[in-house]
């Protein structure tokens, strides 16, 4: 099968900067985006999602590398300082690159 | 005390047990909802049977003290307690505003013992949320820029998300917009409000049909929302420790201090003993839905575990146990 | 206007203010789950009380019509509207099923006005879900048919998931037994006709316990789920702005025409004014549980959200507000 | 046979014909939940009104039966049964502890046919919960020793996780504080002691406001407990014929006996004919929330799909049909 | 530690298609796959979960990559037409080859 | 932008793991992890998260390849025989190295 490189950006964090985040990047162009539910633990504490503010998301993007990184950059700028969160990239495979 | 607040006490020893119990995250918020829509309903029915100029110039004192509070706790915070400035105004914001919950076992505790209140005081709820967190905010921005004189903009012009124009990814126009939203269309104010329209529109011949849902079930539901708070109120408590003596101090002293003036405004502006005791009952408690939310927004740079750590671990149980008797108290001496 | 409605109005008023409010999913599907099996068991403790022989012709009469309709809707939405032959059928499939809880907020209707009624009509709500949605299917298939000429089918050979065999990854026998399982075994109609069975084995002494739950709750959960509606109706909206002003008038003027016929069928099977009006609003009502979860996937290729967004969008809201008013009025004429 | 086991047959119809109907997860913890609590509640009520000398001699019966039945089981299944040590202990623990639904059933038999009984039966439940679990697990640790005679360890210590000391990632002390932990601070346990506890302090007329919610809707929720209960229940019918035809022969067989047992202890002790059935039926019901839980962390060796498959699949559906009304008529012989 | 490699699938679309997704993927012999619902938006529209027909599952699929392409190309010419949907690849290893 | 490779190991097993999942990796010295609640099939059969001892979570771990490696042989010496239980190493990269 004929597939396409693509960068795979993976954004843990509270789940209040849930709007912000798909705002920002449909921004820098991403086409599409990916949000599940989670808890978890991290350098700012046990998040258990017990209420509200203590809920977290995992936001999953596919897109260029370029775009990827222009997005990690700008959600380190902007949210790292002030809120739980945890970025990561991976190297996935699309067939349908012009989705991406 | 109501055995609502055994609830409460067993989500505390739950936790601190580290027991396994846990409540469904979709209970939890549907708890909240189901709480928000049938106190602003309770309060929507009575409004439709009382003329609004009776009523007008108590809620504008109501609307006012919720916004004079935070000017009251900040500097407490801020010179007293030695926190910072963003961390003293969303302290001063929490407590500028209520806690629907808090309310709900005033309620519980007003009409257990037979005394009369207005019974719009909802109404009230839905108007204390917002003025202290928008204070608080604004106090915040204000001393931000006294203590960054070299920003170049001017003194006077109050900025969301301090001296960056990047901050949350939007100038400071959008900024406000942004906020104005997230607090007046935040989940709570939508459904107080909306409670109280439908519940005023509708009127009780309206309502009737439902109140096997949204009244008969009320006493119920806070119990169970107390348990889930019981639990959440616990975990708390490791933020406290961190922070240290004075937030503990203040998250007593504080609904005992604003206690004393929330009585004194309701006997000022004529209300009934139950409706004293009530809106002392409102100054007292500090939000945990409706400012938590606005805040993590508008002031990113505070840290939420101060405010809700001492909100919900010191104030709220406070309030619950020992603060309601102590304020019905303190109304009882006024209307002596 | 029933105070329920109000709840849809707050829903859709939030929603269009892009307030936060949002009711957990869970709690969405517990509400719908609850108002299927209690208007189930409402109408199998009354059908306890009647002789089917009575019921048989009318509910006959129902199924008849329910198959009917959307042989009217399909010739307007392909012809008039210029729709594509399986968006033309998926629509008519969603007006020949019914609207659950617009069924609901008719009954809260009839009830307030104390007009009576068959209470056994939640049997027709059970009935009518099914008839539609086939025949909507069927049409798809045969007039696709007629439209690739160069298929290699035979012509009668109705067939599901058009020509590639591995549509769906199944062959036709497969996916027929699959789109029976789909409709038959679905969630609404399990729930309906598992409640119609347990009330009509248990009648009403053996349901009495369970009334607390099923039936002194009815209204409230209604209306919560309208409020979930509203929040979910508004966000449909700009689908039907991309769909064009037909389908608006479409959904306005289908369910009027509709209910015309609805309440013919009812008044010429006997029924009483309360009942007559109820079968329009059948007639009238779109489905959307049962029907768009059948369609999307017997007929993945129609545009879901030309068919959703008419029908929750605007023929909906439509019923709600304006609808069942007017076809009781239909009624009272026919029963004058 | 009472309305409610009509819903776990609707379940149960509704998975063996693979319908889509699912509860959400949510909405079955709430409902758990609300189960275990509401029964605490309503035992702790009864209990202000008994003195605790006269309950006292009847619960430590109940606690010792509990202890014992496992006992009885054990050799059975280790034997005749040929299954495993760990599985053996595993199953007799599920049947040693007791079924708070069966119970909850048996309690709505009970009150449909009028017959006294001691209402603080509730404490029971709790009490009945944990002994039998302790005692299977000891039994699996103890057992397995002496067929593990080339172990290191002392033969009369009964140890944890077997004979790898990191078994579960921790030293055998942490074991057994794990599981103390996982079986006296579980969720059933907790919700369950803490209901008794809170009725207990607040007494009738504090519970009285919230009766609404934990009295009024107990029947019905229990019926959509038991929907999904018979969900669940046909799910692990495949378990069991993997199984093969020993434990089917046991899930009738074993529940029998039991309540055998557990209506002359019942009986020797003073409990009136309603207790006694309640009795024979907690003896007679098989554990399927705190047995599985804390058991897949004290025996992870045990295939959890035996214990389950039997107890769901086979011993609590026999016990709502046939075995509560058999249960009854023990009794009465034995009351005659 | 010694690994083998594998192929990761991921799908991400409409929940209407969980059953065939599962279906599918056990034919082509994959041995294994975990769901979780999931919300996003794509070339198709936001997805928000909201009701019914507006939920979104996350399906994976470890196996080898030979399966993995002959799922992902029945997917793609069966549901990709008239469903939302995505999926892309990644490269994983796993210590027990045999499991996956 | 300058990033550093790291381990993605995601474990996906019994929910009644999860608090000896969150102290093992602790244990280990990860530094954080994030869970999400799942359902699936594997070797074990179907997991349909529809009552307690059904439900499924997956774990995800960001750390040095080391301690992903003894973190992985840890579990499937301590769980695997008993528990339903799969796992997969990914490889990733971080821009902050040293949250991870
Ligand atoms: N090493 C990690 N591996 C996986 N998830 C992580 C890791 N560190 C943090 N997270 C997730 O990211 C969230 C925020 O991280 P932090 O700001 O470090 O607390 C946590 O609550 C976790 O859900
Ligand atoms: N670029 C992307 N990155 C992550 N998830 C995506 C992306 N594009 C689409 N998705 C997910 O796949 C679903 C269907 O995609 P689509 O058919 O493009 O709308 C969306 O609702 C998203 O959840
Ligand atoms: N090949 C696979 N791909 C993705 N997830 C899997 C795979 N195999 C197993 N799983 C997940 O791991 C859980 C336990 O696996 P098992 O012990 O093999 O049943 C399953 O319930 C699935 O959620
Ligand atoms: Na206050
Ligand atoms: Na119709
Ligand atoms: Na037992």
């Amino acid at each position: 099968m004929q597939t396409h490189p693509k960068k795979l950006l993976v954004v843990i964090g509270e789940s209040a900067l849930e709007k912000f985040l798909v705002r920002d990047i449909k921004q820098f162009g991403a086409l599409g985006y990916t949000i599940a539910d989670v808890r978890g633990g991290g350098g700012s504490g046990e998040r258990e999602a017990a209420w509200e503010g203590d809920r977290s998301i995992r936001m999953e993007v596919v897109c260029d590398e370029a775009i990827a990184d222009k997005i990690a950059a700008h959600i380190l700028a902007t949210y790292a300082k002030n809120f739980s969160l945890s970025l990561f990239f991976n190297d996935v495979s699309v067939v349908r690159r012009e989705k991406f | 005390m109501d055995p609502v607040v055994l609830f409460f006490l067993l989500g505390v020893v739950a936790k601190l047990a580290k027991s396994d119990l846990k409540l469904p995250e979709a209970l939890y918020e549907t708890l909240s909802i189901y709480l928000l829509l049938a106190i602003g309903l309770k309060g929507g029915v009575e409004l439709a049977k009382h003329p609004i100029l009776t009523i007008a110039p108590q809620a504008f004192a109501a609307i006012a003290m919720g916004a004079t509070l935070p000017l009251l706790a900040y500097p407490v915070l801020r010179f007293v307690g030695k926190l910072s400035n963003v961390d003293s105004a969303a302290i001063a914001a929490h407590y500028g505003s209520v806690s629907v919950v808090t309310f709900a076992v005033g309620l519980a505790f007003v009409l257990k013992r037979g005394v009369a209140y207005e019974e719009y005081m909802p109404l009230f709820v839905a108007l204390m949320e917002v003025p202290g967190i928008v204070v608080g905010i604004v106090l915040a921005r204000m001393l931000a820029k006294r203590e960054l004189p070299d920003s170049s903009d001017s003194p006077g012009d109050v900025r969301l998300g301090g001296s960056t124009e990047t901050r949350m990814g939007a100038s400071n126009g959008t900024r406000w917009r942004m906020l104005a939203h997230e607090i007046f269309l935040g989940k709570s104010v939508v459904l107080l409000v909306g409670g109280l329209l439908i519940g005023w529109f509708a009127g009780p011949q309206g309502i009737d049909p439902m109140r096997g849902l949204f009244f008969d079930l009320f006493k119920g539901v806070l119990a169970l929302f107390l348990l889930e708070m019981g639990l959440v109120a616990a975990g708390r408590v490791a933020d406290l420790k961190r922070a240290g003596p004075f937030l503990i101090v203040f998250g007593v002293a504080a609904p005992m201090a604003f206690s004393v003036i929330g009585a004194t405004v309701g006997y000022a502006v004529g209300l009934s003993l139950g409706g004293t005791t009530l809106l002392a009952i409102l100054a007292a408690s500090a939000s945990y839905i409706a400012a938590p939310a606005a805040l993590r927004i508008a002031l990113p740079e505070a840290n939420p575990s101060l405010s809700i750590g001492v909100a919900l671990g010191i104030t709220f149980p406070f309030n619950l146990t020992f603060g309601i008797p102590l304020y019905f108290e303190i109304a009882k001496r006024l209307h002596a």
